[in-house]
C-alpha cells in the first residue's frame, strides 16, 4: 500500500490537531507538576504535542498502565467466584498526539513480549484501538541516543502518522502505517498532498536532527561485547551511588515487568497487575527467603544485560530505545549509556 | 560557596593516613551542570570531588547501603544532611566512630532554575550540627519559618486542597524513589512493601499511592529534616515536601518546638511526649 | 409543596457526589480495652441508646493504634473514625495514651490538609465510668459524619 | 483453610428481643470461612458451652466466634470451653452484640440486627488471623522487697516472713516505725501507739526471714514479675552496727545540736543520734550534714567515748543488690505544708501548730513531757482551736480529696487535751464529721460529751493576733453567723499528702501515680492492692489516706498477694505480648524508648544467614511485656507485632465490613 504524505503549515497543523481532539478520544502531553503526562484532553490549549523531550513521560502507561485490573473475585459460602473486570478505560478507540519516536519504538519492543507466546489481550486491544501521531523531533536533548540503536529513527513505522518539519515553515504529515493512511484520509480536511520536494526536505531535516546528538555509540558492538561481560568487575563499581529505587524501570518505555497483587474489601477483591522493577530488592525474593540478587550490582547487571543482551538474543531488539528517560529521572543521574559503554569497554576477564 | 579544594585535600589526607575506606562526596555528572553523589574508594580519585551550591543530594542516604556498612566512611554534610546523620546516629544506624564528618557551613544550594532552593531559604540550621571538621563560617541557627507552600494551601478551601492532592496521589507511579532517597528510610523492610492483600496495598493505584505516601510521611513526621532528597528524586515531580512540612509545622507548633535531628540523642517527636501536649482536639 | 424538596446528602469533600436517600454512614470505632471499651460496655449495661452506625474494634491501648488503622479505615468502608482511650494519667499502661495523643494530632491535621474534613476522624477520652459520655460521643460523631455525607476519597478501587 | 464456627447467644431476651438472632445466624452462614453457625438461649450455660465443644470436634473448626455479651464478661468462660474441646483457647473471638448492639439500639431492631451481623463479620475476619498462643511460664525468685518500714511495711514484712518467705525490708531513716511511732495514743481505743507498735518492730528485727536494711534507699529496679533485681543504697551511718551496743554514750557527749525531726523540730537532737528511745535497730547514725568531724575534720568526741570503737568516719555509702520476686511499696505519707493558708497567718504566728506537733507534745515521751505548751511563750494553753480540713477538701488550695483520718484524730486530740489540761476548752471547726468505722462514731460522741468541746461547723476565714491571743474568725454555718474564738493555741489538721519522693520512686519502679503523687492501684475496686505492673503491690498511705486498721489490713492483703504469687515455682503469664520479627527489625531502638515497662532490650544477631557481621535488633523480655502495643504502633517497619491484636487481625476487622 502506498503511504501518503500531506503538507500543511503551523496553522493547518493546529486545526488538524483541533479537529482530531473534537472528533476523537485524544490523549496528549499535558503539563502536570512541571512535567508532561499523556492525559486525555478536551482542547488543544490544555496540551502540548511538541512537549520538550526531557520533560515528557513515556506513552507506555496508555498501553501498560502503572496499575490495571486483571480480574475480580468474590468469596461466598459456596467458594470463590471469579469474574472479568469490565470497563478498561484504555480500551476504547483513541488517538495519541505528540508521541516521541523513542516512545513509539518502545511500544514495538513491548509488542514483542506482550504478543509473544501468550498474547496479553488487554494490551493488544489497547494497541489496536489507538492511532499514534508523532511529535516533531528537531533536536536531540542531552541524554538522547535513539540514533545509536537498532532501529531506523527516520523511517520509523512504530507510529501511524509522523509529523515532520519541512523548510520555510512547512509541516509534513506522513502516514507510516495502513492505519495511519486511513486515518489521515479521514481527517485530511485542510491538508494537501505533499509535492516532490517533501522527501528531500524531510531528509535534510533528519540529517540536521541526527547531527545534534551528543551521545553516539555502536549498538552492535555493545551487544557483542556485553555478551562476555557478565562477570565484569565494572558492574560492582558502577551502581555505588544507585539508591535502588524503581524509577528507571517505571519511566522506561520498554520495561515491562509487573507484579500481581490483590486488593480486598469485605468479600470482594480485585486482582491488579502493576509495575515492578528488577532494581527492587524484593523482585527476586523467593518464598523460602532466598534472594539471588540481594545486592545492588547484581540487580544492575541484570538490568543492563537484559537490555542489551538477553532481549536482543530472544527478540532481536534492544530493550532500550535511547530516550534517556531513566537518566533524567534517576535521583542521582546514573546514565545507562555510560554504564553499558563502560561495561563493554572493560577488559574481558 | 565552593569548598572543592578543601574537600579534595581532606579526602586525600584521610586516604593517605588510612583513616577511611570510602569517601562520599559529589562529582560532576560529566554531561550537564548538575552534580551526582560519588563514592570514592582510593586516593587517586579524590580530584573528582567538588562542592559548590549545586551539591544538593543528602549524602547521609548512602550510609544505609552495603557499600558503607561497617566501613570507615568520610562524608560531606550540609546543615540539613547533618541533622539526618544525627538522627541516624541516634537511631543506631551508623556508628560515630566509623565516620569522619566534613561539616559545611552551608550558604544554601540552588534548585533547577538556578535560584536558591526553597528549603534553603526557610532553613533553620544551615551549619552542620555534627562534624569532625567544619568548612566555612557558621552563620548560626535561624528562626523557624512556616513553609510558604503549606501556608498557601492552608489558606485554600477543603475542596481545593482535596482536588490538589488527588492530582498529586494520582500522579504518583509508586517507584519509591522518594523512600530510597531518604536517609531516614533505612528500614530492613518497608511497611509499604508488605504485600499481603489486606495489610498494605500492593497495586500502584491512586488509593494505594495515597496510602503509601500518607503512611510514609507519618513515619517521617518528627524525623524529616527537610533535605528534600525525596522531592528531587521524584520522577513525577510531586510536591512531597508539602506533607512533611505540614507535619513539621504541627509538631513544631505543638510539641515543644521539636525539630528533627538538631540535638544529639534526640529521637523523633513520636517517641517522646509531654504531659502538656495539646488535648483540646480530643473530646 | 413546601416539603417537596428534601435536602440531599452530598459528600462534603466532593460536593458533586450524591448519596442515596437511605444512606447511613459507617463509623469505625477503635477503643482501648481498659477505659473506653469498658465505658462502652457500661453504656450498654445502662441501656443508654446511641446511633447504630459505629462498628467497634477492641485494642489493648490507644497507643496500639497505628495511624494507618485510621487511613486504612477511611479507605475501606468507613465514612468516619472514632478513636477513644483512657484519660491522660489514667492509662492502664502508664504512658500509652500520651504517645498516642501526639500521633493522633499530627494524623488528624495531615488528613485535613490533604482534603478530609476534620470531623472525619475524631478522638475522645472515655473512662470506664463514663457510659453516658460514650453515648454522647458516638451520637455527636454520627451526627457530624451524617452532615458530611459519604466519604469517597481514596477508597480502595475495587467496588 | 479456615473453618470458623459462629455461636450466637440470645442471652435470654437481652439480645433476642432487640436483634433478629436467626437472621444474624443466616447472615453469618454466608461468610465463606464460616462452616457452622447456630444460636442458643444462653451460650455461657453448660449446654451452650457443650454445643461449642461438640461443634469443634464435629465440624473440625479452626477458630470460634461467640456473639454474645462483652468479651470483658465471658471471654475467659468461652476460652475454657475451647480448651476443654482440645482447641487452643486463643482461637476464640467474641463479638459483643449485647453491650454494643442489643442494649444500645433497643428502638431499632433492623439496625441492631445489621450491626450485629457486621460485628460477627469482623470477629470472623479477626479470628481467621488468630494464632495459637500459649501462656508464658516464668520462674520465680521467692524473696520479697518491702519498701518503707512504717506500720504498713512492718505488717507486710512480718506476714510474708511468717509464711517463711524471705523479706528484704528497706527503710530510709535510721529506724523503722514510721509515723505511727510518733503518735501518742490511737483512736478509737486510745491504745498507746508505742505499746502496740514496738513489739512488732522488735519482731521485725529478730525475724529469721527478714533482712532489715535501715538507713537505706532503693536505687534501681530491673526485671519483671518473679525476677526483679533491686539495687539498694545503704547510706553511710559512720557507725559499725555489728559492734555498736547502743549504749548512748556517743550521743550524750556529742556537742552538735540539730532540730529533732522525730519531735517535729520542737526540741533538739545531736549530730549522732538514734531517732527515739525505742528505735529499731537501736543504733545511732551520724548526720553527715551537721557532724563537725565530717564537715571540718575537727571534734571526734563520739569516737573517743565509744568503748567499742564502733565509730568509723571513713565509712562510704554501699550499694547492694538483691534478687527478689515481688515488691510491696509502703512509703507512707507526709503532712501537707499549710503555707498556702496565708489568711491563717501560718508561719507568722508561732502558736499555730500542726496536729502532729500537737501529737508529739501530748506524748508522754515527747519534747514537752506530755503537756501541750505554746511555742511562743511556753505557757499551757487553755483555749485551743482545732481546724480540720486544712488543705483537704479545699480545691482552692489544690487538694480535692478527704484525708480521712483528721476527724478521728482531732476528736482524739480533744480528749487528750482534756486529759492533760483539765481546765482547757477545745473549739473544733469542721466541715463534716466523717466517722465511718468500727467504734468511730461512738468515739466522736465520747469526745464531745467527755470534753465538752465546742464543734463549730464552718471554715475559718481568718486568724489574727490580739495581744497574746489568736483570734480565730470563722463561720458557724449552723447559726449562719460569723463567730470569733479567742485561742491560746491553734492546731491545724493538715492534709495527708503523698510522700514527696513518690513520683521518683514510681518512675524507678515503673508504676504510675496520680496528680498528687499517690501511687496508683491497678483497679480502684477490684485490684486495690496491685499496681499495673505485675508483682508490685501497695500498702498503706502511699496509695491514699488511710487509718491504721485499714493500713494493716491492706498490708496483710499484699502479703497474701505475695504469698499467692510465690505459691508455685513458676508464674503463668498472659501470652498476648509483643514479639519481634528480627528479619524486619532495623534496630532503631525507638521501641526501647517508648516501652513503659523497659521490656525491650537489644540483642545482636548475624547480619545474614551464616554471616560473621552482626546487627542489633530489638528483643522483647517476655516476663516484663504487658502487651500494651505501644512499640507495635511506633515500629515503622512492622517488625513488632502484638499477639492477640496483630496488625493482620485488626486490619482484617477494618476491611471486613
Amino acid at each position: 500500500m502506498n503511504l501518503t504524505t500531506y503538507s500543511t503549515d503551523p496553522a493547518g497543523l493546529q486545526s488538524f490537531y483541533e479537529a482530531i481532539i473534537s472528533a476523537h478520544d485524544t490523549y496528549a502531553p499535558v503539563e502536570k507538576f512541571g512535567k508532561y503526562d499523556f492525559i486525555k484532553v478536551d482542547a488543544l490549549s490544555s496540551c502540548n504535542p511538541d512537549s520538550p523531550i526531557p520533560k515528557t513521560m513515556s506513552v507506555k502507561p496508555l498501553f501498560f498502565p502503572k496499575s490495571a485490573r486483571v480480574m475480580k473475585y468474590k468469596a461466598t459460602s459456596e467458594g470463590t467466584e471469579l469474574s472479568d473486570t469490565e470497563g478498561d478505560p484504555l480500551a476504547g478507540k483513541r488517538v495519541v498526539l505528540g508521541v516521541k519516536h523513542c516512545d513509539a519504538r518502545g511500544l514495538q519492543v513491548l509488542d514483542a513480549v506482550y504478543k509473544w507466546d501468550y498474547v496479553d489481550t488487554d494490551y493488544e486491544k489497547r494497541r489496536e484501538n489507538t492511532i499514534l501521531i508523532s511529535t516533531r523531533c528537531n533536536e536531540a536533548s542531552t541524554h538522547c541516543f535513539c540514533t545509536s540503536l537498532d532501529y531506523d529513527v527516520e523511517k520509523l513505522d512504530a507510529f501511524d502518522v509522523a509529523v515532520i518539519n519541512g523548510l520555510d515553515g512547512k509541516i509534513y504529515l506522513q502516514a507510516r502505517t495502513e492505519k495511519g493512511e486511513f486515518f489521515l484520509k479521514e481527517n485530511a480536511n485542510g491538508l494537501t498532498v505533499a509535492n516532490g520536494s517533501a522527501q528531500e526536505e524531510m531528509k535534510q531535516q533528519f540529517e540536521k536532527f541526527a547531527g545534534s546528538f551528543r551521545l553516539k555509540m555502536d549498538y552492535s558492538e555493545i551487544n557483542e561485547k556485553m555478551k562476555g561481560r557478565f562477570d565484569s568487575a565494572v558492574f560492582e563499581d558502577i551502581p555505588a551511588n544507585c539508591v535502588s529505587c524503581n524509577t528507571c524501570a517505571f519511566v522506561c518505555p520498554t520495561c515491562h515487568c509487573f507484579k500481581i497483587s490483590d486488593e480486598k474489601l469485605k468479600d470482594e477483591g480485585v486482582r491488579y497487575k502493576s509495575y515492578d522493577s528488577c532494581n527492587n530488592v524484593y523482585f527476586t525474593l523467593m518464598a523460602g527467603g532466598h534472594n539471588p540478587r540481594p545486592v545492588k550490582y547484581r540487580r544492575w547487571r541484570q538490568r543492563a544485560m537484559h537490555k542489551f543482551v538477553y532481549y536482543k538474543e530472544r527478540f532481536d531488539m534492544n530493550l532500550c530505545v535511547g530516550c534517556g528517560k531513566c537518566t533524567i529521572s534517576c535521583p542521582v543521574n546514573i546514565s545507562i549509556f555510560e554504564v553499558v559503554n563502560r561495561v563493554a569497554s572493560s577488559m574481558q576477564e | 560557596m565552593d569548598y572543592t579544594k578543601q574537600i579534595q585535600d581532606i579526602a586525600g589526607r584521610l586516604f593517605s593516613e588510612n583513616k577511611i575506606d570510602v569517601f562520599i562526596g559529589y562529582r560532576n555528572t560529566g554531561f550537564d551542570e548538575n552534580q551526582v553523589p560519588v563514592l570514592i574508594n582510593q586516593y587517586k580519585d579524590v580530584d573528582q570531588l567538588l562542592f559548590t551550591d549545586k551539591s544538593v543530594f543528602n549524602l547521609a542516604n548512602y550510609l544505609k547501603y552495603e557499600h558503607t556498612r561497617n566501613k570507615r566512611v568520610g562524608l560531606v554534610v550540609k546543615g540539613c544532611d547533618s541533622r539526618a546523620l544525627n538522627l541516624m546516629l541516634t537511631e543506631k544506624q551508623v556508628k560515630r566512630e566509623n565516620l569522619y564528618v566534613v561539616g559545611i557551613a552551608c550558604k544554601g544550594v540552588v534548585d533547577e532554575t538556578g535560584e536558591m532552593a526553597q528549603n534553603c531559604i526557610e532553613c533553620v540550621m544551615p551549619d552542620a550540627v555534627i562534624f569532625d571538621e567544619m568548612l566555612g563560617t557558621p552563620s548560626g541557627r535561624r528562626e523557624y519559618q512556616e513553609n510558604a507552600d503549606v501556608r498557601e494551601l492552608d489558606g485554600k478551601t477543603l475542596t481545593e486542597r482535596q482536588e490538589y492532592f488527588e492530582e498529586v496521589f494520582e500522579s504518583c507511579i509508586r517507584c519509591n524513589a522518594c523512600r530510597h532517597s531518604c536517609p531516614l528510610c533505612y528500614c530492613a523492610k518497608c511497611c509499604i512493601d508488605q504485600e499481603t492483600a489486606t495489610l498494605f496495598q500492593g497495586a500502584n493505584t491512586t488509593s494505594s499511592a495515597f496510602h503509601a505516601l500518607m503512611t510514609w510521611s507519618l513515619h517521617l513526621a518528627g524525623r524529616c529534616v527537610d533535605c528534600r532528597n525525596c522531592e528531587k528524586a521524584c520522577p513525577s515531580h510531586l510536591p512531597l515536601h508539602l506533607l512533611h512540612k505540614q507535619n513539621e509545622k504541627v509538631i513544631y507548633g505543638n510539641f515543644q518546638e521539636h525539630l528533627a535531628g538538631m540535638i544529639e540523642e534526640d529521637r523523633g517527636a513520636f517517641y517522646k511526649y509531654s504531659l502538656s501536649d495539646p488535648d483540646d482536639f480530643i473530646m | 409543596m413546601e416539603t417537596e424538596v428534601k435536602e440531599k446528602i452530598v459528600s462534603i469533600e466532593k460536593p458533586h457526589l450524591e448519596a442515596p436517600a437511605d444512606w447511613q454512614p459507617v463509623i469505625m470505632g477503635i477503643l482501648c480495652n481498659w477505659c473506653s471499651y469498658a465505658g462502652s460496655d457500661l453504656t450498654g449495661t445502662s441501656r443508654l441508646q446511641y446511633p447504630p452506625n459505629i462498628r467497634i474494634i477492641r485494642v489493648p491501648c490507644s497507643s496500639r493504634v497505628d495511624p494507618w488503622f485510621i487511613i486504612k479505615s477511611l479507605q475501606a468502608s468507613a465514612d468516619g473514625v472514632l478513636i477513644s482511650g483512657c484519660h491522660p494519667g489514667d492509662c492502664h499502661y502508664i504512658s500509652g495514651n500520651y504517645y498516642a495523643r501526639r500521633r493522633f494530632l499530627v494524623t488528624k491535621k495531615l488528613l485535613n490538609f490533604v482534603g478530609f474534613h476534620e470531623n472525619r476522624v475524631q478522638f475522645s477520652w472515655v473512662s470506664a465510668a463514663e457510659g453516658p459520655k460514650f453515648a454522647k460521643v458516638v451520637s455527636k460523631v454520627t451526627e457530624d459524619i451524617k452532615k458530611l455525607g459519604p466519604l469517597h476519597l481514596y477508597k480502595k478501587e475495587n467496588i | 483453610m479456615a473453618r470458623v464456627g459462629v455461636f450466637v447467644c440470645f442471652c435470654g431476651a437481652n439480645i433476642a428481643d432487640f436483634v433478629d438472632v436467626p437472621a444474624v445466624v443466616e447472615e453469618a452462614k454466608k461468610i465463606k470461612e464460616v462452616k457452622y453457625a447456630i444460636d442458643y438461649k444462653y451460650m455461657c450455660s453448660d449446654p451452650g458451652q457443650g454445643m461449642i465443644r461438640d461443634a469443634i470436634v464435629a465440624h473440625r473448626l479452626t477458630s470460634i466466634v461467640v456473639a454474645a455479651c462483652s468479651p470483658r464478661m465471658h471471654e475467659k468462660t468461652f476460652r475454657k470451653a475451647l480448651s476443654d474441646a482440645g482447641m487452643n483457647p486463643y482461637l476464640l473471638e467474641v463479638a459483643n452484640i449485647r453491650e454494643h448492639s442489643s442494649w444500645v439500639h433497643q428502638k431499632d431492631k433492623k439496625a441492631a440486627t445489621e450491626k450485629s451481623s457486621d460485628l460477627i463479620r469482623m470477629a470472623v475476619a479477626k479470628s481467621i488471623a488468630n494464632e495459637q498462643l500459649h501462656e508464658i511460664s516464668v520462674p520465680v525468685t521467692k524473696r520479697a522487697l518491702v519498701i518503707g518500714g512504717g506500720i504498713a511495711g512492718i505488717q507486710a514484712a512480718l506476714d510474708i516472713a511468717d509464711a517463711r518467705i524471705p523479706v528484704v525490708l528497706v527503710e530510709k531513716s535510721p529506724s523503722i516505725g514510721g509515723k505511727m511511732a510518733q503518735l501518742d495514743e490511737t483512736f478509737p481505743t486510745l491504745d498507746c501507739s508505742q505499746c502496740i507498735l514496738t513489739p512488732k518492730m522488735v519482731d521485725v528485727a529478730s525475724h529469721p526471714y527478714i533482712e532489715l536494711l535501715p538507713y537505706s534507699e532503693v536505687l534501681e529496679l530491673d526485671g519483671y514479675v518473679g525476677n526483679y533485681k533491686v539495687k539498694i543504697k545503704r547510706k553511710a551511718s559512720y557507725v559499725n552496727f555489728d559492734t555498736c551496743t547502743g549504749c548512748g554514750a556517743c550521743w550524750q557527749k556529742c556537742p552538735v545540736k540539730v532540730p529533732n525531726e522525730f519531735n517535729m523540730g520542737i526540741d533538739k537532737r545531736k549530730a549522732i543520734y538514734s531517732p527515739f528511745p525505742q528505735a529499731v535497730p537501736n543504733k545511732p547514725v551520724i548526720d553527715a550534714e551537721h557532724c563537725t568531724m565530717l564537715l571540718k575534720g575537727k571534734c571526734g568526741i563520739c569516737a573517743k567515748v565509744c568503748e567499742k570503737g564502733s565509730i568509723d568516719y571513713a565509712m562510704q555509702d554501699e550499694i547492694i543488690e538483691r534478687e527478689i520476686g515481688a515488691v510491696v511499696v509502703a512509703t507512707g505519707y507526709d503532712l501537707w505544708d499549710p503555707k498556702p493558708y496565708e489568711e491563717y497567718g501560718v508561719g507568722r504566728y508561732k502558736d499555730i501548730i500542726t496536729s502532729l506537733e500537737f501529737e508529739r507534745m501530748v506524748s508522754a515521751s515527747g519534747p514537752t513531757g506530755g503537756v501541750p505548751l505554746r511555742p511562743s511563750d511556753g505557757k499551757i494553753p487553755k483555749s485551743v482551736v482545732f481546724i480540720k480540713c486544712v488543705g483537704s477538701r479545699d480545691e482552692a488550695k489544690g487538694i480535692e480529696y478527704c484525708s480521712k483520718i483528721c476527724c478521728m484524730y482531732t476528736a482524739k486530740h480533744a480528749i487528750l487535751l482534756h486529759h492533760k489540761v483539765h481546765d482547757s476548752h477545745a473549739y473544733i471547726f469542721y466541715m463534716d464529721i466523717r466517722a465511718a468505722g468500727k467504734g468511730y462514731e461512738e468515739f466522736v460522741k465520747r469526745a464531745q460529751v467527755e470534753t465538752g468541746a465546742t464543734y463549730l461547723r464552718g471554715r475559718v476565714s481568718k486568724i489574727y493576733q490580739k495581744g497574746e491571743k489568736l483570734m480565730v474568725r470563722g463561720e458557724d454555718a449552723q447559726i449562719g453567723q460569723v463567730v470569733e474564738v479567742e485561742a491560746d493555741l491553734v492546731v491545724l489538721a493538715t492534709a495527708v499528702y503523698p510522700y514527696k519522693d513518690n513520683p521518683e520512686l514510681a518512675r524507678l519502679l515503673g508504676i504510675s501515680y496520680d496528680k498528687y503523687g499517690f501511687l496508683s492501684e491497678a483497679h480502684p475496686k477490684l485490684r486495690p492492692v496491685e499496681t499495673a505492673k505485675a508483682g508490685i503491690f501497695l500498702a498503706g498511705c502511699t496509695q491514699a489516706p488511710k487509718d491504721i486498721p485499714e493500713t494493716v489490713a491492706q498490708a496483710s492483703a499484699t502479703a497474701a498477694k505475695v504469698c499467692g504469687l510465690f505459691s508455685g515455682d513458676t508464674i503463668l503469664k498472659d501470652p498476648m505480648i509483643s514479639k519481634v520479627n528480627t528479619d524486619y527489625c532495623s534496630g532503631c531502638q525507638n521501641c526501647v524508648t517508648v516501652c513503659p515497662y523497659q521490656a525491650i532490650v537489644t540483642e545482636e544477631i548475624p547480619l545474614g544467614h551464616g554471616s560473621k557481621e552482626i546487627r542489633t535488633v530489638a528483643k522483647i523480655n517476655e516476663g516484663v511485656c504487658q502487651g500494651c502495643g505501644s512499640c507495635v504502633a511506633i515500629c515503622r517497619s512492622m517488625a513488632i507485632d502484638l499477639a492477640g491484636f496483630t496488625d493482620m487481625q485488626i486490619i482484617n476487622e477494618i476491611v471486613s465490613i
